[in-house]
């Protein structure tokens, strides 16, 4: 059953992506491709959920040969184990959803049929990508997910925006592409196999176990590292995080279902599935890398003004915070924050659509164009926004490019106009803030959390109680800036009277899926996680903890300190993070992970709470002004405001550079390279000439010209004697044989 | 036979061509149309009917004593590599005829007339087992090349044509000296032999004269350089820009898809599997020269694609990205073990099929807005969506997208030469890099963004246009789906060179 | 009567044919010298024919067939270069070899 | 020395004519007079064939060339200058190398022929051969002359058809 169902999943949406494809080609666009593509997701979504039934942890991959040249053999195929089966769900029930909110939201595009092919051939890439079980197949579905980025990015490429966001994202990724491909030639020359797991030949995880037991992991963490150097660029980790935020120029849809739940969680997937190869200080970077982005992306989003700007930076970092996790070691934890970040955002985004979509209808009421793409500013929508007022000077230089129809400082009190949309958007934000218990966020994020603390607290390791700092400030942060965007919404006065009024709910195909996310954002999906026999963590054979690390035994005792538990929660919590089963208390770890659970969950309603305290006294109640405090702080400000330079200094610095270089190549290569070839013929007759000019004027080539002359002044006499009269032709033949006979006589 | 007929059959269609009266046109594009799909068939049936197991030879004929006094005979046969490079130069042919159906304006006849002797010469080449009959044809290509570039060339033509033609007579002149060393080298006097497979063996053969390895280093370089000019490899390229800018479209189809190729070829044929002592010289992986190789398709790939990201010009540009697409084929056959070598001959297909569909895109295109400035452009995507569907097909495969064929050749050359040069290899995947930057920039420009004001009558691209990149779009996405169709015609071949190349490494260390 | 004796005559009908080739200022009296070369080839010829005998055959008349042979290119030269005069004269208005130099170079 | 026989005499009086009247073709100024003169030629040629026992021959010679080439001369005489006495106009320099270089040739030839120790001695024995007529007829139309004499009348046709391609009227459109 596993094999036809995969192939549905696989197929059904590269089928609908062919017929646009070919139909293409024949220049006669099929008529429905929304429908077919819709229900293309909709079989596919039907099919994961009957693989769920038949899902076992640790299965045998299903590969065929795929290349084989004398003993080396690449094999292609799936591997289908618990965490696969919950991404097939994730992608295809986000993929469906965003399709029908599509048929909404793109109506009346003049590429809607387009829009719908690129959804399918996206849906199919990350689909692939999920269930391959080697690396390269995870490369070929990692590209392509790029490549449909890339055409979904530009798919309004008349922007000038959009063009150059969209090969943006694919540069930037491609360069962290780069290096996963390093990485995977490393494996491959020590393994000489692509495939991660078990199947008819050893996989990359088995033979670098019995490989590598002897301790040289200084090779292998830098594999580890490059390959995932890979997630830093999919995933937009800091310093490869820029183009997600550009990346918004592509419609809303497609930010909910690429650069928010899928695509971009790719990188955090791959990462897990590399599980098992990581080693102490591949681990530490991961981490790190997660736990620098979570900060940095969220107070980036502080500042912004772009509603789509905001959830991408928000988005950038939760997936620093799912890194965080999985280089923490906390593998169920990263994964689970994946997928109910992948809910919640989803909805955020669609959310954030169907308010662009509320102030667009206006637009293309008002203005009579493709409402989507008015890149210019709208000042007198900015003249009476109070908190514009600080920004102006900086306006000009980056604000200037939101579109008037995300701009926050244009919305406000859309909370009666759109009633959908701003509870199902204030579920997903109660959500990502990590409100507790109802509410899927906190327990994702409750559980890195947790898992890192425990992790500082088990190796007594400085590293990971920073990591721990990071995250906990990241949280606060995230809580603040996501009822900012709330509250500059929905709450207070309409901004924009004129906008204002065209704002309308959207139609039941945008609300339905708004709805079905909100449900989706409470703990429904929670218990597949906790199921202690469904999701089984791989283990670490490579990962050594520091020398100082150790198990201190009053820590038993531990969780006397902090005496509550949640509905037991956190036992059940930390016996995972150790591996046990419920109820097993085994060991230290236990007790050490129980406690760390208790003072991560204790923290985390904290520094959430306060948070939404923060936000609801700046931007509701007015309390403290924001503009205050962004004067107070300018550098800080500024720096934010700035998005650390970044992008300053890859435009100023590396892409100029490259330009440059290739300027530099190029005119080597006419001045240079082709200047020797021409200067061959060159040097022999001018440069050559110049040092041995006499020699080669007056001799050779007075014995050229002296031939030439004499070769002239001969053939101006000979021709005389072409007289043209045949008698003296004769005179000259018949004389010719006398003469020549009498000579040989005579001799 | 059937080798020998699909051969000389584009030959046959010349002496036909050159029999119809000039005026009638239509009816010598038809002629020379079947001339070139004969071979296709002939080609597709060899494809099918090869022996996959065995790596020797097949479908030969000969040999028949051709000049007897130098033992110079007619020998063709093929095995996997030549098979798949000629299957790729018939389906060119047919295209080619195809792509200038409408924009060669004077000389038809002529032009047919030569296009069909080149496609004899390209075709002899790759079955050829006689090396002096293997010479023939490679200098055979030349002078068709020479006058369709000349003649039917854009503004600077004359210099372009001759810097081709003596940059190409530079490498043989020295191919000819070690071709003419080799000979004297065979045997005594009468048993000498030009027979491929024979020297082959005889170069193996410990105590032969011919396995001598400083005398094989000498020989190596004469053929390197003879191919280098073709391939071509820094510093012997310039050509290539130039006679691709000026060389009609069709001719920079075959420029591009199959003379290049000959480059490759060579090296494959006569200079890693005749000389692999020689080879073993430059490419085991010591010091400067050891690492030469190596050196060499690095330094194509990266100046290439750093050359590519600085033209305007449309066909210039993919005239540089040929040179860095190349580069990874050398790098491939640097690293001598099974996944570069067939990394490299793949990437030698598919670059034939890839860079054959970006010049006749850039044909298109030409053919319309007649020139061919990447700044000139702009916004295309929405007036032809068509053309831009299937450059970008092209484009991605070009940059080496997995899941289409660029990236199987590109991706096994590097991993293969990983094994053997691991900092070059990783040096060389900026070339990776830079060739997104470069399509990705030139998409941008071209086809993305407003529409160009000037461009908005443009016709979208019509039915014959289509129909000549078809086959190669199919061939692009097959064999990035399932490259092993492909791979197992020559694994068997790939691994006998291997076992020989690993054999000499093995025995140096 | 000798061999000798009918090779003179050959022999000086010979010279004052190239004699009259080369001298003469008329086509047709470059013709007349023709036909006296002629004549006196084939006038050796059938002489000989007549005394150099082949051993066994010695009733060989080889050369007399040599000879009508040439008698018959005699005629077809005659024929032809009386029309190429002709010819020439409607395109020169003379017949004189020294004014018809197209060929000059 | 031989004795002076009658026909020893014919002989030479048969050589004498042919040799005289050759001069003559060649000397006259009147072409008119040249082709009599040439006429004469022709018939002490056909002499000598006599003395060769060449009688066939001998007609020929006559009705071929006396009766068509040299009317065929007389023709063109006619065609091209309208009149009949056309004078002959030499270059005395011409005629001094001409005379030199057939001088030359002449003794050239001569010395040749007195030089040449196979061909000396050799007499006409005076045997009478039967008449050649059917022997050439046979090797013409039946032995090995039979392929040069199908060239040969091919080779006429083709004057002929040439002859009257050239000498016709072009006509200009």
């Amino acid at each position: 059953m596993v094999v036809p169902l995969i192939s549905i999943i696989l197929l059904a949406p590269l089928v609908a992506f062919a017929i646009f494809a070919l139909s293409g080609i024949a220049k006669r666009t099929f008529p429905r491709q929304d429908l077919l593509s819709t229900a293309a997701m909709l079989i596919a979504l039907i099919c994961s959920f009957i693989l769920l039934r038949d899902v076992v942890p640790e299965p045998e991959p299903l590969a065929v040969d795929w290349i084989s040249i004398g003993e080396i053999t690449i094999s292609m195929g799936f591997y289908l184990d618990s965490v696969t089966v919950i991404m097939l769900i994730v992608v295809t029930l986000v993929s469906s959803l965003v399709h029908i909110f599509s048929i909404g939201y793109m109506h009346g595009d003049p590429r809607y049929p387009r829009f719908f092919a690129y959804l399918s051939l996206f849906s199919f890439s990350m689909l692939f990508l999920v269930v391959s079980d080697n690396l390269l197949g995870i490369y070929i579905g990692w590209e392509l997910v790029g490549l449909c980025s890339y055409l979904l990015i530009g798919f309004w490429f008349e922007k000038n925006s959009a063009a150059n966001a969209c090969k943006k994202a694919f540069l930037t990724t491609r360069v962290g592409d780069i290096g996963m491909f390093i990485g995977m030639m490393m494996l491959f020359t020590k393994f000489k196999t692509f495939s991660l797991f078990d199947g008819a030949q050893d996989g990359i995880f088995t033979r670098a176990a019995a490989e590598l037991a002897t301790g040289d992991i200084v090779w292998l963490s830098i594999a580890g590292i490059l390959i995932f150097c890979g997630a830093i660029g999919k995933s937009a980790q800091v310093p490869l995080h820029t183009w997600l935020p550009d990346a918004m120029e592509g419609p809303t849809p497609v930010s909910a279902l690429i650069h928010a739940a899928t695509m971009v969680a790719a990188g955090v997937y791959l990462t897990a599935r590399m599980f098992p190869i990581l080693t102490f200080p591949s681990s530490l970077v991961i981490a790190y890398v997660g736990g620098i982005t979570a900060i940095v992306a969220a107070t980036i989003a502080i500042v912004r003004f772009d509603i789509k700007r905001v959830l991408a930076y928000s988005t950038v970092s939760q997936l620093g915070y799912m890194m965080l996790a999985i280089g923490a070691g906390s593998y169920v934890a990263g994964l689970f924050h994946l997928t109910t970040h992948a809910f919640f955002k989803a909805l955020l985004f669609l959310g954030s659509g169907s308010v662009i979509h509320a102030f667009h209808a206006m637009h293309s009421h008002s203005q009579h164009t493709h409402g989507h793409d008015e890149a210019h500013a709208d000042d007198e929508a900015h003249e009476h926004d109070d908190l514009s007022l600080v920004h102006e000077n900086l306006v000009h230089e980056h604000g200037s490019e939101i579109p008037p129809d995300q701009d926050m400082r244009n919305m406000g009190g859309l909370r009666q106009k759109m009633p959908i949309t701003f509870i199902t958007m204030l579920i997903a934000t109660l959500s990502i803030s990590g409100v507790p218990f109802i509410f899927s966020g906190f327990w994702s994020k409750d559980k890195i959390l947790a898992g890192v603390l425990g992790r500082a607290m088990e190796w007594n390791s400085i590293h990971h109680y920073i990591l721990f700092g990071l995250a906990l400030c990241a949280a606060f942060i995230t809580a603040f800036y996501m009822f900012r965007l709330i509250f500059m919404t929905f709450f207070g006065e309409p901004r924009n009277k004129e906008m204002h009024n065209m704002a309308h709910e959207s139609p039941w195909v945008m609300a339905a899926p708004l709805i079905i996310l909100a449900v989706l954002s409470f703990p429904v999906v929670n218990t597949i996680w906790f199921n202690k026999d469904y999701v089984i963590p791989p283990k670490q054979p490579h990962l050594h903890a520091p020398q100082h690390a150790s198990v201190s035994p009053d820590t038993k005792t531990g969780d006397a300190k902090f005496g509550f538990s949640f509905f037991g929660v956190s036992e059940a919590q930390a016996a995972d993070e150790v591996g046990g089963k419920n109820g097993e208390k085994a060991d230290a770890a236990y007790y050490i992970y129980k406690r760390a659970h208790n003072i991560a969950m204790a923290l985390s309603i904290f520094v959430a709470g306060l948070g939404i305290l923060l936000s609801w006294l700046f931007y509701h109640r007015r309390r403290f002004s924001a503009e205050s405090v962004a004067t107070t702080f300018r550098p800080v400000y500024n720096l934010f405001w700035h998005k650390y330079y970044f992008d300053e200094f890859y435009d100023g610095v590396l892409v100029a550079l490259t330009v440059w270089k290739s300027r530099l190549f190029a005119r080597f290569d006419l001045s240079v390279i082709d200047g020797i070839v021409n200067g061959v013929g060159f040097a022999t007759r001018r440069v050559f000439a110049a040092i041995i000019g006499y020699f080669d004027r007056r001799v050779v080539d007075g014995i050229v010209n002296r031939v030439a002359e004499v070769t002239w002044a001969a053939g101006g006499r000979i021709r005389r004697i072409q007289t043209g009269a045949i008698q003296t032709y004769l005179f000259v033949v018949i004389g010719g044989i006398v003469l020549i006979i009498l000579i040989f006589r005579a001799l | 036979m059937l080798l020998s007929l699909m051969i000389f059959v584009p030959l046959i269609g010349m002496i036909v061509v050159l029999l119809l009266p000039r005026e009638s046109e239509e009816m010598i594009k038809r002629v020379a149309l079947v001339f070139t799909l004969v071979p296709l068939i002939i080609a597709v049936y060899l494809f099918i009917d090869y022996d996959r197991t065995i790596a020797g030879k097949q479908f030969r004929h000969g040999p028949v004593p051709w000049i007897e006094a130098f033992n110079i005979q007619y020998f063709v046969g093929i095995d996997g590599l030549s098979v798949t490079l000629m299957l790729l130069t018939a389906l060119l042919g047919p295209i080619c005829v195809l792509a200038s159906w409408r924009n060669i304006d004077k000389g038809i006849k002529a032009y047919m007339a030569l296009f069909l002797l080149l496609e004899t010469g390209m075709l002899g080449f790759f079955a050829a087992l006689d090396l002096f009959l293997f010479f023939v044809f490679f200098e055979l290509t030349l002078l068709p090349m020479y006058f369709l570039i000349g003649v039917w060339g854009g503004p600077r033509r004359e210099y372009a044509a001759i810097k081709f033609f003596l940059y190409t007579l530079f490498g043989s002149v020295l191919m000819l000296v070690a071709l003419i060393a080799v000979y004297l080298k065979s045997g005594d006097p009468g048993a000498r032999t030009f027979e491929i497979p024979e020297l082959i063996r005889l170069a193996s053969d410990p105590g032969h004269a011919l396995a001598d390895s400083t005398f094989q280093m000498w020989v190596f370089i004469g053929f390197f350089i003879g191919f280098a000019v073709k391939v071509p490899i820094f510093p012997f390229h310039t050509w290539l820009p130039d006679a691709h800018v000026e060389a009609p479209t069709a001719i920079s189809v075959i420029l591009a898809g199959v003379l290049l190729k000959m480059g490759t070829y060579g090296l494959v044929r006569i200079n890693m599997d005749m000389f692999p002592e020689g080879m073993a010289v430059f490419a085991n992986g010591d010091g400067i020269v050891g690492n030469s190789l190596a050196i060499l398709g690095f330094v194509n790939i990266v100046y290439g694609s750093f050359c590519a990201l600085a033209q305007t010009d449309f066909k210039k540009l993919v005239a540089y990205s040929s040179i860095g697409h190349m580069g990874f084929v050398i790098l491939g056959l640097a690293a001598g073990n099974e996944l570069g070598i067939t990394g490299a001959i793949l990437q030698m297909f598919n670059h034939g099929v890839i860079s054959a569909m970006l010049f006749l895109l850039v044909g298109v295109l030409y053919d319309r807005a007649h020139h061919r400035e990447i700044n000139g452009f702009g916004g295309l995507g929405s007036r032809m969506p068509v053309y831009t569907g299937i450059t970008t097909l092209a484009f991605m495969a070009s940059l080496g997208l997995p899941g289409l064929s660029g990236f199987i050749g590109e991706a096994f050359s590097l991993i293969g030469a990983f094994e053997s040069f691991p900092m070059l290899t990783i040096l060389s995947t900026i070339g990776i890099v830079v060739g997104a930057a470069y399509f990705l920039w030139t998409l941008q420009r071209v086809f993305l963004g407003t529409l160009n004001p000037k461009y908005e009558e443009l016709p979208e691209i019509n039915g014959r246009e289509i129909l000549t990149l078809v086959p190669l779009g199919i061939l692009v996405i097959v064999l990035g789906i399932w490259p092993h169709f492909a791979i197992e015609m020559f694994s068997e071949s790939v691994v006998n060179l291997t076992t020989k190349m690993s054999g000499i490494l093995q025995a140096g260390l | 009567m000798t061999l000798q004796h009918y090779l003179v005559i050959s022999a000086i009908l010979f010279s004052l044919g190239i004699f009259a080739v080369l001298t003469r200022k008329n086509a047709i009296s470059i013709l007349m010298g023709i036909e006296l070369i002629l004549n006196s080839c084939n006038l050796n010829f059938v002489a000989f024919s007549r005394f150099v005998s082949i051993p066994d055959n010695p009733n060989n008349i080889d050369g007399q067939i040599i000879a009508i042979f040439g008698i018959v290119l005699a005629a077809a030269e005659a024929a032809v270069f009386l029309a190429i005069i002709l010819a020439i004269y409607r395109e020169f208005g003379s017949i004189r070899p020294d004014e018809v130099d197209t060929l000059k170079g | 020395m031989e004795e002076l026989s009658l026909k020893t005499f014919v002989f030479y009086g048969f050589a004498l004519i042919t040799i005289a009247s050759a001069f003559a073709v060649v000397s006259v100024r009147n072409i008119v007079h040249a082709a009599f003169a040439l006429m004469v030629t022709l018939f002490g040629v056909a002499g000598l064939y006599v003395f060769l026992q060449a009688d066939f021959l001998a007609a020929t010679q006559v009705i071929v060339y006396v009766g068509g080439i040299l009317v065929l001369i007389l023709f063109g005489v006619m065609m091209t200058s309208g009149r009949l006495e056309m004078r002959i106009h030499i270059q005395r320099g011409q005629l001094l190398l001409g005379g030199g270089i057939s001088l030359a040739l002449l003794m050239l030839l001569l010395t040749v022929i007195a030089n040449t120790p196979k061909w000396e001695n050799l007499t006409d024995d005076g045997t009478q051969l039967q008449p050649t007529t059917e022997r050439i007829g046979k090797l013409i139309l039946d032995g090995k002359f039979l392929l040069p004499f199908e060239v040969a009348s091919v080779l006429l046709l083709v004057a002929l058809i040439g002859a009257a391609l050239i000498s016709r009227k072009e006509i200009r459109d």
